[in-house]
């Protein structure tokens, strides 16, 4: 809970349509989450899950600012990015299920949810992975002479592997167009992050590889919308990488099934206090959003998610054929010496 | 005897292994909380933060400080949390804890374990799903353990970690629930050393890991039609028990192979061709491998399942190779 | 027909897929000096830094960036300058690039082809000798080339070059000086072919990269003794020529597999057992494979002797396959 | 050339014996390199080796302040750093031949060399490779309530590999008797390091760690022996790990037979005039060290070498029976399907 609110006023020239649309999607993101949540119980949803409930502010108030073309990577918990970033909810269900029509038609699963039509390059299983390959997909539109921009996000622990490092220098090395956005929820999946992470953290971490870096409340997504903007706009005008540290909090366990038994509940209370959408809801009050509009926001976003959710229920599995397909064109997959 | 899972026979090694040599100590993600599957419950209070260490997600470094902490007098347990994950760690693994001591001319060792737990587990997807024993024996210096009971997870565990060079040690994450009889006081099972877990004549079938219980139970379904096949769980990889299994095919005449990796480059392949090469004029049949196609693992069930080796395929494998055996 | 260095038909290789394809470039440390072995000279010249570019000592981030520029419309060449140090990538490389098409249902494809120059050089010892591709054939979605002559290392370069899945391209160090005859104009050598080396009727002896040279030797000798040898050098390992080593196993009935890798677990068994499996009814002889023992490789030179398969050993073997075939 | 060299005159209370056995360091350690780039070229020097000719003051100076039981990781360029430690040269110089009687045993080679016996844990064929292990080795340390101290060099290309990251975060987080030495001679390979580091480099990246950080002039010995020796006292009173960056220059190629075409010789001049040994020689004569001392360092060093030289190459091969021993003790190593 770092730094305060931005002050808005119904004079200030506050954009109400594109907050409240923040609003919209956040619920959307906080809906699809909960319905996920209970798919797992019921059986529908087949592996694990990382929801980002209470982490909404991030997904929308980065996406935001990304034309659909730019390219997004994300991490395993990375339902809220791929939704802000314009991905089908019902492709994404469907993949939760392992279902045809998945969003890899379920080959991938949560873990490893992609869109590349709307520039959505995938979670990844592997911490950290992500960001060398971001680096990566940057320096291919640097070579290609395009104007997109790539966004990286991942978690606060994903920052003690090597791969942060090397990808961060790589990308300040070449001067690439990618915003590299430290996801801070204050764990590692049962591992309060800070006591194993050295020095200040992220920001500080960029900084002595010669990135510009900001640290951020990460649930005012009044904050975020603007830092994000100001990145994005730096790296269109060609002034290379940068990273923003948003700290916001995880309110669920780990996983779906991990109850946190081994965090302090007055902690999740402070933080339920903070909730993101609860807070752009009262900004939206102040700049004189009608009380109507905000409860619609929530009404029809779970009205959205249940129908997402009935309809993926009711959808077959995935042709098995596929299991065989995209492995590589040369060779034969089934290649099995006997059987 | 007591009955005990296969999740708590390790725990119980290491808490033994432990309490006898002080040298011992645990590292990896989330010990603190009993790590992620529960394997180091409770080890923290036990024997203190230091000694069950929780480490950043730092997979290179948690091996590599493991090599520095083997050379200097410690005997580190590794805990890569998902075999998968040790990809991040390869290096210190290939070219410094198994090389060290040759390279140095001898100078240390460096007692490791590193615990990978591997194999398939419903919907867990491509990378965290994978079996990968196979690369591990191709590297000299690496010593390659996968456990399947409750009993051997104890015997063999404890064993690995009294080894003075590094062990990779294979969990297979299906297994954790398994139950089974543990004999109640000092037990170790001798590194090398297959076990034949079901005498027969028709077939000599080697295994290891969850694979051995699908076995099983395909020798169950074959008695029914009055094949008994010989059912031998490797247990050691690296060095494998080459005396049982050539012992066992002078019998049978028959090999069959079945694991759960990836059948090309296999380890099948290694058993298959030493066999071939050594009991060429002894086979009734032509030796044979069961693994998974060439495929990465998908999350639907229904594609996640064209990457097992079922139990039907075990069966039809046995009668082929009673099949051919009249042809040869 | 032109004469040509192995190292310099690869260079070659590159400059003309460079100039047919602008989405191709090579990314690697020290590339604007014309890499470690030269095998860039002259490059970042001709196509600019940008195309062909140094890099920090990152391989992780080498290998990474290339899967993400390889989904976003470029086709790398990354140089891992020795593949013992892409045991410092094998994350990006098995978990990401072999995986990322088949984990996200086909969406995109990652063009890329890693080289790794491997295999043993004298007195480079144990991180800097290493023959790993066994590992790779392992690996579902790699494809697996290692040429043998000047003109393979230019047909089977540019040919992974234009390949739309991830390869993994080993030449072998010790025979960048190799010179050879090189076709003038365009010349693809398709991948997944093997090639008959030479023809002969006594024994298959399959083998490739390097060893390739040392079974032709071999051959030399052993015609002297009237004895004519079949050496094919399968140059693709994944999809490797069955139907061509089938062939010739059909027509010799005795099968010898030599390669410079450590022989357990190498790709050889994978060859020999599926021999083993496929004709065992055809074989003279038991199947045989040549490799290394189990131990890293020594600076020394008479202890790293002890890793090598030497001419003699191979004449051994094709002498051993005649012998036991009168015993059978 | 960062710094001035400090201030030395005959009356300052500077150790007159304590430099004057560096300097013999420093001339042994350039007289047996000199005369193994002498035997590759001969022929018996077996496998690259990459010279620190030019970088004495580092080794020398940061080893004369280690205990001999303090232990202390090297890289492929470690012949010095092994010298400086105490290691026996003739068992070096015959590993380096591939003698009987090695370091190793002739397993090794340049890039191997270890000395346990004198807390040599070993030079190191992969780049940042000993950057973990050195934590590692500073953990057992720790846990085994030991006093004694790890020392690590490693050269400017390694900070930007993941597992300086990954070793330094690990040495802050528990707080380990560590002491990082980032050797940089301006060159990684045949590049030069700065352009493919982002930010300020070693010093700033460790900061921003929390490990306190000093970058000192590595060609003035004065100045390294004082740095490592605070550092390493700071280390003794459990204040954790910390950094030094020295900044030398190499003077040879990057191997031997590399003939760095691709570096400016007018650089080269300029490091010339700043070499280690004659600025060390000046202070000591400023300092008042007689002059037949300061040349004796020299003629010793290099008659100590030659001698060296001439009993190595007198020495025969290892067994052979060596190739398989010390690989594991379970399984035989000969395991070969046929042979
Ligand atoms: C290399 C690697 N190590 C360990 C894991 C297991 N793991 C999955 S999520 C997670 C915690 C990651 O924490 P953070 O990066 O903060 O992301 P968050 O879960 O908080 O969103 C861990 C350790 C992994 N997936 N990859
Ligand atoms: C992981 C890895 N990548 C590449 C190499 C090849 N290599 C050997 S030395 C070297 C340069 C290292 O530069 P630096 O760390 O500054 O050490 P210096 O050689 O300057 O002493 C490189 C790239 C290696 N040994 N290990
Ligand atoms: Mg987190
Ligand atoms: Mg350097």
């Amino acid at each position: 809970m770092t730094g305060d609110p931005s002050p808005v006023t119904k004079e200030s020239n506050f954009d109400r349509e594109r907050f409240t649309a923040m609003l919209d999607t956040m619920w959307r993101i906080r809906a699809f989450e909960e319905l996920a949540v209970r798919s797992l119980a019921e059986g529908l949803v087949l592996g694990a899950i990382h929801p980002s409930i209470g982490q909404e502010a991030v997904a929308a108030g980065i996406c935001c600012n990304m034309a659909r073309d730019d390219l997004l990577l994300s991490t395993h918990r990375g339902h809220g990015h791929t939704l802000a970033k314009g991905a089908d909810p019902l492709a994404m269900m469907r993949e939760l299920f392992g279902r045809a029509g998945g969003t890899c038609g379920g080959k991938g699963g949560s873990m490893h949810i992609a869109d590349f039509d709307v520039g959505m390059l995938g979670a990844n299983g592997v911490v950290a992975a992500n960001i060398p390959i971001a680096a990566g997909a940057a320096h291919a539109l640097k070579l290609r002479g395009e104007k997109r921009v790539v966004v990286c996000i991942f978690g606060d622990g994903a920052i003690n592997r090597g791969p942060f490092l090397e990808g961060l220098n790589w990308a300040k090395v070449f001067n690439l167009p990618v915003l590299f956005v430290c996801e801070d929820n204050n764990f590692s999946a049962t591992t309060h992050t800070f006591a194993m992470t050295a020095g200040p953290g992220a920001a500080a971490r960029a900084e002595s590889l010669g990135l510009p870096a900001q640290t951020i409340d990460g649930n005012d997504i009044v904050a975020v919308d603007s830092a994000a903007r100001a990145a994005i706009a730096a790296l269109h005008a060609g002034e290379g990488p940068r990273l923003l540290h948003c700290k916001t909090y995880r309110m669920t366990g780990h996983t779906a099934v991990d109850p946190a038994a081994y965090r302090d509940p007055a902690e999740l209370e402070r933080w339920r206090g903070a909730d993101p959408i609860d807070r752009l809801s009262e900004v939206l009050r102040v700049a004189g959003v009608a009380e109507p509009r905000i409860a619609e926001a929530k009404a029809k976003a779970y009205s959205e998610m249940e129908e997402i959710y009935a309809a993926a229920r009711d959808t077959g599995w995935p042709d098995v054929a596929a299991a065989f397909q995209d492995v590589q064109d040369l060779g034969d997959p089934r290649e099995r010496p006997f059987s | 005897m007591s009955d005990m899972t296969y999740l708590e026979a390790g725990r119980r090694a290491v808490i033994e292994e432990m309490r006898r040599d002080e040298r011992v100590w645990a590292l990896g993600e989330d010990l603190g909380r009993g790590g992620v599957f529960g394997q180091y419950k409770g080890l923290a209070e036990m024997f203190g933060a230091q000694r069950v260490t929780d480490t950043p997600i730092s997979e290179a470094c948690i091996m590599g400080a493991a090599v520095g902490a083997a050379m200097t007098g410690t005997r580190p347990i590794v805990e890569m949390r998902f075999s998968d994950f040790a990809l991040c760690a390869i290096d210190e693994l290939v070219n410094q804890a198994a090389k060290a001591r040759y390279m140095f001319g001898g100078q240390m060792r460096v007692p490791m374990v590193v615990r990978e737990p591997m194999g398939m587990w419903r919907s867990s997807a491509a990378q965290h799903s994978q079996s990968l024993e196979a690369w591990y024996t191709h590297i000299p210096g690496l010593v390659v353990v996968a456990p399947a009971t409750p009993e051997d997870n104890l015997g063999l565990l404890k064993s690995a970690i009294r080894n003075d060079d590094p062990v990779v040690y294979l969990e297979h994450k299906d297994l954790w629930g398994l139950t089974g009889p543990v004999p109640e006081g000092e037990h170790l099972t001798p590194l090398g050393e297959a076990q034949i877990v079901r005498e027969g004549d028709a077939v000599t079938v080697v295994t290891w890991s969850a694979m051995r219980h699908r076995c099983m139970k395909a020798a169950e379904a074959l008695e029914a039609e009055g094949v008994a096949i010989e059912v031998i769980d490797l247990r050691t990889l690296w060095p494998w028990d080459r005396d049982t299994v050539f012992a066992s095919v002078e019998k049978t005449g028959r090999l069959l192979v079945v694991h759960e990796a990836v059948a090309v480059s296999g380890f099948g392949a290694e058993i298959a061709a030493s066999v071939a090469e050594g009991l060429h004029h002894r086979l009734k049949a032509p030796v044979r491998r069961l693994g998974a196609p060439r495929i990465p693992i998908a999350y639907a069930p229904p594609l996640e399942d064209k990457a097992r080796v079922t139990q039907d395929a075990i069966i039809d494998a046995v009668r082929g190779l009673l099949a051919s055996a009249q042809a040869a």
